[in-house]
């Protein structure tokens, strides 16, 4: 017998080490050391719950356990074989104790439909992802289905775009099959960019066959018989196992002419990226897969009219793909089922940032972002205060505390200024500073843009500046209405969905922390402490004891004051490196 | 064409106001019907020429579609059904300024000095828009690139607003591909391959970047201060010749109705500015018939004695552009065009050898100059075979806008110049000489004379019009006494690219083709005064060529009296040894080759 | 207009023919073709475009232009020990950027340099995708993880 | 490999594989092996995972253990990577994080040989769905 107790960092905050060997002593004391070991372990994504127990084998569940419940937990449960009651999670919908975790699974947080395979099976091995109903649901749309009957299953699930702005999936298969010709295109979309999102690359190096069956069963309900993957060149790993998983499907005949004995035929073909950002704007990717530059063109016409070699083409990202054969195998009642009214399924999202558990986690829609963040996440890094998400990379925004209790899902996340976008979620805390955050999502828009129209290409770099401006302090609060009016316009007036949306992480960022634009336009001050131009470096008179250590540390000579007296830093000279208050053992160097 | 059918139209409101147009019809056409000039700077369309620039990337010509989330371009936005559109909402004129401003934040602002000054569309906008002050500038970083002199064109790529008209003329109208946006995002240009110089690019000097650039971008050398100083220098007696176009187009610059013809205003101003002869380009072009006029007759007595070597159907070779773009694309076929020199190159060469001796003049005390509607003539009469002895037969270029500039700064008041005469012998000329300037025009002159050496009959019609006209690419049977004459005529260099590789592939069933770089010929030449993308610019040209070849009295250039004098006093007969010397020339391959080291 | 020589080697005329006839001279391939030249080469410097240019039969303007559009091509060569700083967003709000001044004072040289002795270059990239180690550093193939900057100095020896 | 030519091929595939992996996490079962699956997507790869892998991979084989080790995607505990799921005959899966060899033996030996649960174990914090 097992007693695992979580070891993650919220629950050890709350004692989950005195917890522990407060159960080893009991079971020291009753004879049990031997027979029943004590296990600290990861987090189990129950934070709010936490500290939490779980014995083993019966994977009954403790929850919120105190170190003076060890005596009950060892007294009835190990030796009498009678859970504690009062201790058992209590399931919100009815009230009822719950005790085994197998009947658990409301309270987890997530669900795995994209990743349903990642980790699970060897992502070289075709058979393996045979044996978990692989390729059952392109047998099925061959055997069973006409076009008509997929894109009406793939409809009604609701399942939409999960590469940003969320276009209904079906509805977009609808239309390019009804564009006529002779060739059509099916292309997935692979050059996942956002600085932070890796969910794509996670599905196609754990999971590459599902997007192969996926992009058949598009082809199928499209009128296409070629696929292809626009990949990043930057992800060598899933450029393998795709190339790997290709050879094999080919080889069963699952891709090719005339699959599972139908008449339908399909193969794929790979089209590597070369490292530019808008390409995942579809008439960018479309462009760079014919060999040009990925400058995006003017929709309409869309690529369903006109796509890769002006052909009717079907784009839709990994992920979205990935979601499909469930959806053909469980059926739409069971996706639409999942989720919010406008926005089915799940998300895939990267948490990162100032996290407990980064990761990769799906979670059904209309999840908060404080159950994302404060359970499956375990809460902010270093126990310091949570200050904003970012979502939607560099056409996102930053949510914070007033939207942690929002059911996050497609509608909701533009309404609150920011988007799903790819799905990386950088968590935020004290220390950084937003307009910073803001200049570090611009700096990327201008490295990104393309430079085919001017308010993207001229324009963000002069957001760009004037965000530096004013993170040195030299910004006036008339500053702060051009960059909005900039931002605007920018917005308002780009060609292509990067230009369109590349002044959101800066207009989001003044609706919710404008405190924090004015501080640093009128009182000169960062209040992260996070703009190295805007901190001021000072000799606290009472702690300094003249050891002359940050003088002789400070590498411009700012720094004045004889041996055993008060030090001096000459303001004009500091260049703000921090070595004096890295260096002073006496904590008399002040920050502000 | 097809057939008159009932189109599709639509109906929508713009500006309160309804219209119905076709379906397909941009908002932008639909305004501009309605006469709401919605403001444009990167679009340009020149119709009946099947130019047309629309990247959508300027985003000046915004407008409000009610129900659009976005501002939408009008220049490539189609008209939907029952469109609600605003130009000039607060929305509107505040995203155009910004833009505007953006635009202006990455534009070097030296325009008081700046050869586009006064004729720059970027300026223009900027005065339409009333931009006083462009907001943040003194934190704005501005994008600079290297500049480049070539022979004929300057590139200053920091005046480049990335419109990419010039691009598409290089290459998706002439094919030449010099040109490509390079770079990414706030770098991004347009620049030759490596940001290196045009003359190591597989440039023809066409000049059609420049023609369309609506900044200083991309400007001509300027070679009038030489001339200044050539005819200030007593020592040299200065010889002008000037071009068949630029009379057609020279007005426009003074404010005259595009199509003005001022060939006698235009004499007065070169003897003013103090040239000591003033010619025409036309008597070179009319000794240009005789020469390549009967390298044809040759070439086609030959081949129809069988030779299947004898280089049919003949190129015609007046054009250094279309020169420069088959030495480069089409080396292999360099036996195919004629060998006669341009005009441009025979005036020089007759005005250095026979006109020179006639007034007793050393050829190093000569100095020929050309006016011309065209700036790959600068980079020929460049080239080292067009010289003796490293005395250049043409020694400076200009292009009708310099011309232009020249008058004015000498203080002359073109408008009201009196008519003036060609000096002589080198400035009497034929229509047939006249209408060099337009497309179709040589092939025309020289079948006017052909004809007539082919079947020692008279012509009973001088007008050609199967071969006159703005398809890009035209043809043409005409019937030499039963003989039929297949003729091909291309404009553009991508269409003349169409027809060179029929003849590559030996299915050419032509017996001639006229090529000139420019889209209608020398009347829009990369020299002439800029069109800002208003085709009827170009077709007014055209037909004041035509009209001045109406009103010479004498249309075919065999008849010209002083041409008929040369060939007897000098040159003997037509492809003689004297006029082949002086009169034809020989191509280089300049294909870009690999060198393989060992 | 002056007639374009380049000179290459015929081995790597030969290697520049043979990736392009895999891809059966196809201008649609360019971007491809492009991949499996700087793998070879390690870099697409003027005289390769060039070649790629005329044996498509394509304006080397037009290389050029997709070349300098995509950062993933380079026309210099990269250093022995190419240095690559993940400036994603989980690696950035981790203080990337710290890390990244580092390596350019320490090598005193800036993103997309070489140094003079051909040993290092530096560029930052996008997300590799492994914020769990944010900040992450790659050198060649070796992958750092949790990089601060007084790490820096250290690592460097690692290739001394 | 045989093409499948029908919805029948498929699912023959599909029962065989199945057979085979259940009989390998069947207790008792004759092709019962403990089963060792490697998260070697790229984020496990640069946090170590080929190492891991190589040693699971020789030190089962050297101390006599008859296993499978396996590769497979990335589990999503980036924060923990590299991690190792393990799976003894009869049992259910177990992840473990922040592998590296020395923890790597220590699975062997404790858990692998005797069925101690290894500190370190990373509950499974999501709803599969099948």
């Amino acid at each position: 017998m097992h007693l695992l107790v979580c070891g993650g960092t919220s629950c050890r905050a709350s004692e989950s080490a005195l917890i522990a060997e407060s159960l080893k002593r009991e079971l020291e004391e009753k004879g049990l050391g031997n027979e029943v070991q004590v296990v600290m372990t990861g987090c189990f994504g129950l934070c709010e719950k936490g500290p939490v127990v779980k014995v083993m084998p019966d994977n009954t569940f403790y929850v919120q356990v105190r170190p003076e419940d060890a005596a009950a937990i060892v007294a009835e449960h190990v030796i009498k074989g009678k859970p504690v009651q009062r201790l058992l999670y209590v399931n919100p919908s009815n009230g009822e104790h719950v005790s085994g975790s197998g009947q658990m699974g409301s309270f987890r947080k997530q669900i795995r439909i994209a990743l349903r395979n990642c980790g699970f099976i060897n992502p070289e091995n075709i058979d393996e992802y045979i044996a978990r109903e692989g390729y059952a649901a392109i047998g099925k749309c061959v055997t069973e289905y006409t076009a008509a009957d997929v894109i009406g299953i793939i409809k009604k699930s609701g399942l939409r775009g999960r590469g940003g702005a969320g276009f209904p999936t079906g509805l977009k298969w609808e239309i390019a099959s009804k564009n006529q010709s002779y060739q059509k295109y099916v292309v997935c979309n692979a050059d996942e960019g956002d600085p932070g999102a890796f969910m794509d690359r996670s599905v196609l190096e754990g999971d590459p066959h599902s997007v192969l069956e996926a992009m058949a069963i598009c082809g199928y309900a499209i009128g296409a018989s070629k696929g292809l993957i626009y990949i990043r060149a930057e992800y060598p790993l899933a450029i393998k196992r795709l190339k790997i998983a290709i050879t094999q499907a080919r080889e069963y005949g699952l891709l090719g002419n005339n699959i599972l004995g139908s008449d339908f035929s399909f193969d794929i073909d790979l089209r590597y990226g070369a490292g530019a950002f808008v390409c995942g704007e579809e008439t960018a990717l479309i462009h760079s897969m014919e060999g040009m530059r990925g400058e995006p063109t003017n929709k309409p016409p869309f690529p369903a009219e006109s796509g890769f070699m002006g052909k009717p083409s079907n784009v839709n990202n990994v992920e979205t793909f990935a979601s499909v054969p469930v959806i053909i195998n469980k059926g739409w009642e069971w996706f639409s089922s999942i989720g919010t009214e406008k926005s089915k399924g799940t998300k895939v999202f990267a948490l990162a940032g100032k996290i407990n558990n980064v990761g990769l986690i799906e979670v059904p829609m209309g999840i908060t972002l404080r159950e994302i963040i404060f359970e499956i996440g375990g809460g902010i890094k270093n126990g310091k205060r949570f200050k904003a998400v970012q979502t939607g990379g560099p056409s996102g925004g930053c949510l914070t505390e007033h939207h942690l209790d929002t059911p996050i899902d497609f509608d909701n996340l533009v309404a609150a200024g920011s988007m799903m976008g790819s799905g990386g979620m950088i968590v935020m805390d004290e220390d950084d500073c937003m307009v910073s955050i803001a200049k570090f999502f611009l700096e990327f828009t201008v490295e990104e843009s393309c430079g085919k129209c001017a308010p993207c290409r001229i324009g963000n770099k002069r957001i760009y500046e004037l965000l530096t401006h004013i993170t040195k302090g030299n910004g006036t609060l008339a500053d702060l209405d051009r960059l909005r009016n900039m931002c605007n316009v920018i917005k308002d007036t780009s060609l292509c969905g990067l230009g369109q949306t590349s002044p959101n992480p800066v207009l989001s960022t003044m609706d919710n922390f404008m405190d924090e634009y004015i501080a640093h336009v009128t009182d000169k001050r960062c209040p992260a402490g996070s703009c190295r131009d805007l901190m001021k470096y000072t000799i606290i008179e009472e702690k300094c004891v003249g050891c002359t250590a940050c003088a002789r540390g400070c590498p411009v000579n700012a720094i004045s004051g004889e041996r055993k007296e008060l030090h001096f830093i000459d303001q004009k000279k500091c260049i703000k490196c921090g070595a004096c208050f890295e260096r002073c053992k006496f904590s008399a160097v002040l920050i502000n | 064409m097809r057939g008159r059918m009932t189109m599709e139209t639509i109906k929508l409101t713009i500006d309160n106001k309804q219209i119905e147009v076709e379906k397909g019809t941009t908002i932008l056409s639909a305004a501009r019907r309605m006469g709401i000039d919605i403001p444009t700077l990167c679009h340009m369309k020149l119709e009946d020429l099947n130019i047309e620039n629309k990247p959508g990337g300027c985003r000046i010509c915004v407008v409000e579609v009610q129900g659009r989330r976005n501002l939408s371009p009008a220049c490539i936005t189609k008209c939907d059904e029952g469109a609600v559109v605003r130009t000039h909402t607060p929305r509107v004129m505040n995203a155009r300024r910004t833009v505007m401003e953006f635009i202006l934040s990455d534009h070097p602002k030296d325009c008081l000095i700046c050869p586009k000054s006064g004729n720059c569309d970027l300026q223009d906008m900027a005065i339409r828009l009333g931009i006083r002050e462009i907001p943040g500038q003194e934190i704005a970083e501005m994008s600079t690139y290297r500049k480049d002199t070539s022979p004929s064109i300057i590139r200053d790529p920091d005046k480049c607003i990335m419109c990419r008209r010039c691009e598409m003329m290089c290459n998706e109208v002439q094919t030449v591909g010099a040109l490509s946006a390079v770079n990414r995002g706030f770098m991004a240009v347009v620049a030759p391959a490596f940001e290196q110089n045009l003359e190591y690019s597989p440039c023809t000097y066409c000049g059609q970047c420049v023609a369309v650039c609506p900044t200083g971008a991309l400007t001509e050398v300027d070679h009038t201060g030489d001339v200044l100083r050539a005819i200030a220098d007593p020592s040299k007696t200065v010889v002008v010749q000037t071009a068949p176009a630029v009379r057609a187009a020279l007005g426009e610059e003074f404010g005259m109705k595009p199509g003005t013809l001022v060939t006698g205003k235009l004499v007065s101003a070169l003897k003013e500015l103090g040239f000591d002869y003033v010619f025409d380009t036309d008597f070179a072009a009319d000794l240009t018939i005789m020469e390549e006029g009967t390298e044809l007759l040759t070439r086609l007595g030959k081949f129809l004695n069988g030779d299947r070597d004898a280089n049919i159907p003949i190129l015609t070779s007046c054009c250094p552009g279309w020169v420069n773009f088959f030495e480069h694309n089409f080396p292999d076929l360099k036996d195919v065009p004629s060998t006669a020199k341009s005009p441009q190159q025979m005036f020089g060469a007759i005005a250095k050898s026979y006109f020179a001796e006639k007034i007793n003049v050393s050829r190093k005390d000569m100095v020929v100059v050309s006016i011309m509607p065209c700036l790959a003539k600068k980079y020929e009469s460049q080239r080292p075979e067009f010289s003796v002895d490293g005395n250049p037969d043409v020694d400076f270029s200009i292009s009708t806008r310099e011309l232009a500039h020249f008058i004015r700064q000498a203080n002359i008041d073109f408008n009201n110049l009196p008519d003036a005469d060609f000096d002589r012998p080198l400035g009497e000329s034929t229509g047939a000489g006249v209408i060099f300037g337009n497309t179709g025009g040589v092939i025309e002159a020289a079948v006017r004379t052909a004809y007539e050496l082919f079947t020692g009959k008279k012509l009973s019609r001088l007008d050609f019009d199967e071969l006159r006209g703005m398809e890009g690419v035209r043809q043409a049977t005409i019937d030499f006494d039963g003989f039929p004459l297949n003729i091909g005529i291309a404009h553009g260099l991508g269409n003349a690219r169409k027809l060179l590789d029929e003849v590559r592939a030996g299915r050419s069933k032509f017996h001639a083709i006229e090529v000139m770089a420019c889209p209608g010929g020398c009347i829009g030449g990369g020299g002439q005064p800029l069109h800002h993308g208003d085709s009827s610019i170009l077709k007014a040209r055209a037909r004041a060529i035509y009209e001045e070849d109406k009103n010479k009295p004498i249309r075919v250039s065999h008849e010209n009296p002083y041409i008929i004098q040369l060939y007897k006093e000098f040159l003997g007969e037509p492809n003689a040894e004297k006029a082949h010397h002086l009169l034809h020339t020989y191509y280089f391959d300049k294909k870009a080759k690999i060198i393989v080291k060992q | 207009m002056s007639s374009i020589k380049i000179e290459l080697r015929k081995e790597d005329v030969d290697k520049i023919n043979e990736i392009c006839d895999s891809f059966d001279n196809e201008p649609l391939e360019l971007i491809n073709i492009l991949h499996k030249t700087q793998e070879h080469f390690g870099y697409l410097p003027a005289e390769i475009q060039e070649a790629t240019a005329s044996k498509l039969n394509i304006p080397v303007a037009q290389v050029y232009g997709v070349v300098t559009f995509y950062s993933f091509f380079t026309m210099t060569p990269r250093g022995r020990h190419p240095i690559s700083i993940c400036m994603g967003t989980a690696c950035y709000v981790r203080g990337a950027e710290k890390v990244l001044d580092e390596f350019k004072k320490e090598l005193a040289i800036q993103v997309g340099q070489t140094t003079a002795d051909g040993k290092f270059s530096l560029s930052s990239l996008r997300c590799v995708g492994a914020c769990g180690l944010a900040p992450v550093v790659l050198i060649g193939e070796k992958t750092y993880g949790r990089v601060a900057p007084d790490d820096v100095q250290d690592i460097l020896k690692e290739y001394q | 490999m045989e093409k499948l030519k029908s919805l029948t091929d498929l699912e023959k595939v599909r029962a065989e594989t199945q057979a085979k992996l259940d009989l390998r996490a069947r207790a008792g079962s004759p092709e019962a092996v403990v089963q060792v699956r490697v998260a070697m997507a790229t984020c496990g790869i640069a946090s170590g995972a080929r190492p891991v892998m190589d040693f699971f991979v020789d030190e089962l084989d050297k101390r006599g253990i008859s296993a499978v080790v396996t590769q497979t995607g990335c589990m999503g505990y980036c924060y923990a990577e590299p991690t190792v799921e393990v799976q003894l005959p009869g049992q259910e899966p177990v992840v473990y994080g922040f592998v590296n060899t020395k923890r790597a033996d220590e699975i062997i030996e404790k858990y692998i040989r005797n069925g101690e649960l290894v500190e370190g174990i990373i509950p499974v914090n999501y709803e599969k769905i099948d």
